[in-house]
């Protein structure tokens, strides 16, 4: 093969080198100053297209990883981690559709307490972190999604993220909820929702 | 109850009928149940019908209850609450307490669908290519860092400090030395006997030339043995005359000749 | 670009998520059973070659890296100033308050002796300098700062240093000196060298 363009190497080199996402701002500080970086990415992605590593957009970044059809024999010679038990997962997406979030509001949600097993296991797995504390009494901690999380679930940012509405289209038979739906929304409904009230009390977990 | 267990998949393991799911733990809570019984009716969540839906968990419950009599206090709580509400729905003659049961059941609803979601987004993240699971990153990052030490991090209140850290620990605690010696030495008693031969020309009593600030009695019986030491070392070099007029009598000393001690 | 053979992407993407290099015969038990190991690596490696990676062979197996003539490009280098350690620093004080000092000197009033690789870091950095002996028995060596020294602390002089006794604020209830010669003596030195007298005497520490 013949060589390829020196800010193309390189870029394909420091994105190579590392295992996180390595931002576009990085690399265009790192490549000639008359680069065209999107292009020069276009191309490097293109050289890898069909090979057993691709380059991919994930997490604010660019990375390097293997392409999903070799997982099952990769598998073999790599060590995985176990996956995610059902409850972690419900954990991790109520944080990720209502973060910032308290402990409370996702026992709230989830009409059952939250495990420490389960926090653990987001922890370990660097998916969430604590991001401040609510101003309320007690200022219960809040919890976030990490970059890690990005990543992990190759998303490029919080905005890849389904929309409820389209969520709920999938969930089979329910149509889509009757008031205008979004980011914005959700908030609100979360307050409706959580907000205690005499009916709601009920359906939270005793401590 | 142990939320956290699980079952595969309790959508399969709870069959047409409800009534037969005695296996709790699929469950996470009762709100999760709930959402599994709504689902089962096949309809819009918006448009459940709360009694159908309270009627079977209560069923359930009573179920569970013959086998289980361990239910956890969730289970429990939510039973009693679905009764009320039951019953509110049950009265539409009394008007307030009919609006009350229907917002509790729309209530319901609505936090079922929230709960619906969170489930379908879960399932969503379940099927993104999960990292090291599905994709792998790169095994091991290269390290193109270099760390430059060459330059010193210095301040002058981290010198203060590590003055009076050194001072401070230098009082504390100071490197073994031993004592110095207390007793008068041969050397020392030689040196002062021979300052006071000038003025001694006649017989002295030896104590007379002891020095005087030892209390300890080992320490001056050690001066007197220096002492007697170094007149004899004078006697012997010519510069004193001994004496001792009786057995365990005073030992007295006089210089033999002031102009050779002078010499000397 | 074309599909690649299957055998070349699975070896590809075992190098690559690999932390350590793969072993040929891991590489051989990976792929299919026909496959031509020795081929499909030169194969592999020839695809890398002129880009910003190369495949290597580093005795104990293949792994992955980024191309050599990169390296200046993509280090970053990053500086972090040197703290000294706390014993050098302590010295490096003691020196500069009493200084001109012995080694003997600056043992008694750390109360723990001085290893040389202390002074050799202060000598290395330029912070300390010998000035000459000391006319005593043994004639030890004596310590003082350098001009260096003023310049990485910013003093315009010596002077600039807080005195002894506005930093040893204890110093009125700090005991007196104890009987024994080794007090005294210091006292002595002390007098001479810096020149504060009564208030510094009280502060010796007691051998």
């Amino acid at each position: 093969m013949t060589e390829r363009p020196y800010a193309e190497r390189l870029i394909e080199a420091a994105i190579f080198a590392s295992r996180e996402p390595v931002k576009l701002r990085s690399l265009a500080n790192l490549a000639p100053e008359d680069t065209d970086i999107e292009a020069t990415i276009a191309a490097l992605r293109a050289r890898y297209d069909g090979s057993g590593v691709e380059l991919v957009d994930v997490g604010g970044g660019f990375m390097f990883r293997t392409a999903p059809d070799l997982a099952m024999a990769l598998r073999k010679i790599i060590e995985v981690p176990r996956r995610l038990p059902r409850v972690v997962m419900e954990t991790l997406a109520i944080i990720a559709y209502h973060q910032p979030v308290t402990r409370n509001e996702i026992e709230q949600v989830r009409g059952a307490s939250l495990g420490q097993a389960t926090l653990d296991a987001l922890l370990q797995a660097d998916l969430v972190t604590p991001c401040g504390h609510k101003e309320t009494p007690g200022r219960p901690t809040l919890w976030a999604t990490t970059a890690h999380f990005l990543a992990a679930f190759s998303l490029r940012s919080l905005q890849d993220l389904p929309k409820r509405e389209d969520l709920l289209l999938d969930a089979a038979t329910a149509p889509p909820p009757s008031e205008g739906e979004g980011a914005e929304n959700r908030d609100l409904e979360e307050e409706q929702n959580i907000g205690t009230d005499a009916e709601v009390k009920p359906l939270t977990a005793d401590p | 109850m142990a939320l956290v267990s699980e079952s595969e998949n309790p959508q399969e393991e709870r069959s047409v009928n409800p009534s037969l799911i005695l296996d709790l733990d699929g469950f996470a809570g009762p709100l999760d149940l709930l959402l599994d019984l709504a689902r089962a009716q096949k309809v819009d969540l918006a448009r459940i019908s709360i009694l159908a839906l309270v009627e079977q968990y209560l069923a359930v419950i009573e179920n569970a209850r013959h086998l289980r009599l361990e239910l956890a206090a969730d289970w429990l709580v939510m039973a009693a609450w679905l009764t009320w509400l039951k019953s509110r729905l049950l009265l539409p003659q009394d008007k307030p307490q009919e609006e009350e049961g229907e917002d509790a059941a729309h209530n319901l609803a609505e936090k079922l669908r929230q709960l619906e979601l969170i489930h379908s987004a879960a399932a969503w993240l379940g099927t993104r290519p999960l990292l090291n699971q599905d994709v792998f990153a790169r095994g091991k990052s290269e390290d193109l860092t270099e760390i430059d030490r060459s330059r010193l991090r210095v301040s002058i209140s981290g010198l203060l400090s590590a003055y009076l850290a050194a001072r401070s620990r230098g009082t504390a605690s100071v490197p073994y030395q031993p004592k110095p010696m207390r007793f008068w030495s041969v050397q020392q008693a030689l040196q002062f006997l021979f300052q006071q031969l000038h003025s001694t020309p006649d017989w002295t009593d030896l104590s007379r030339f002891l020095p005087e600030q030892y209390s300890d009695p080992l320490a001056s019986r050690a001066a007197l043995s220096s002492t007697f030491m170094a007149s004899l070392e004078l006697a012997r070099s010519g510069h004193v005359l001994l004496r001792q007029t009786e057995t365990f009598g005073a030992i007295e000393l006089r210089r033999t000749d002031p102009p050779a001690a002078e010499d000397e």
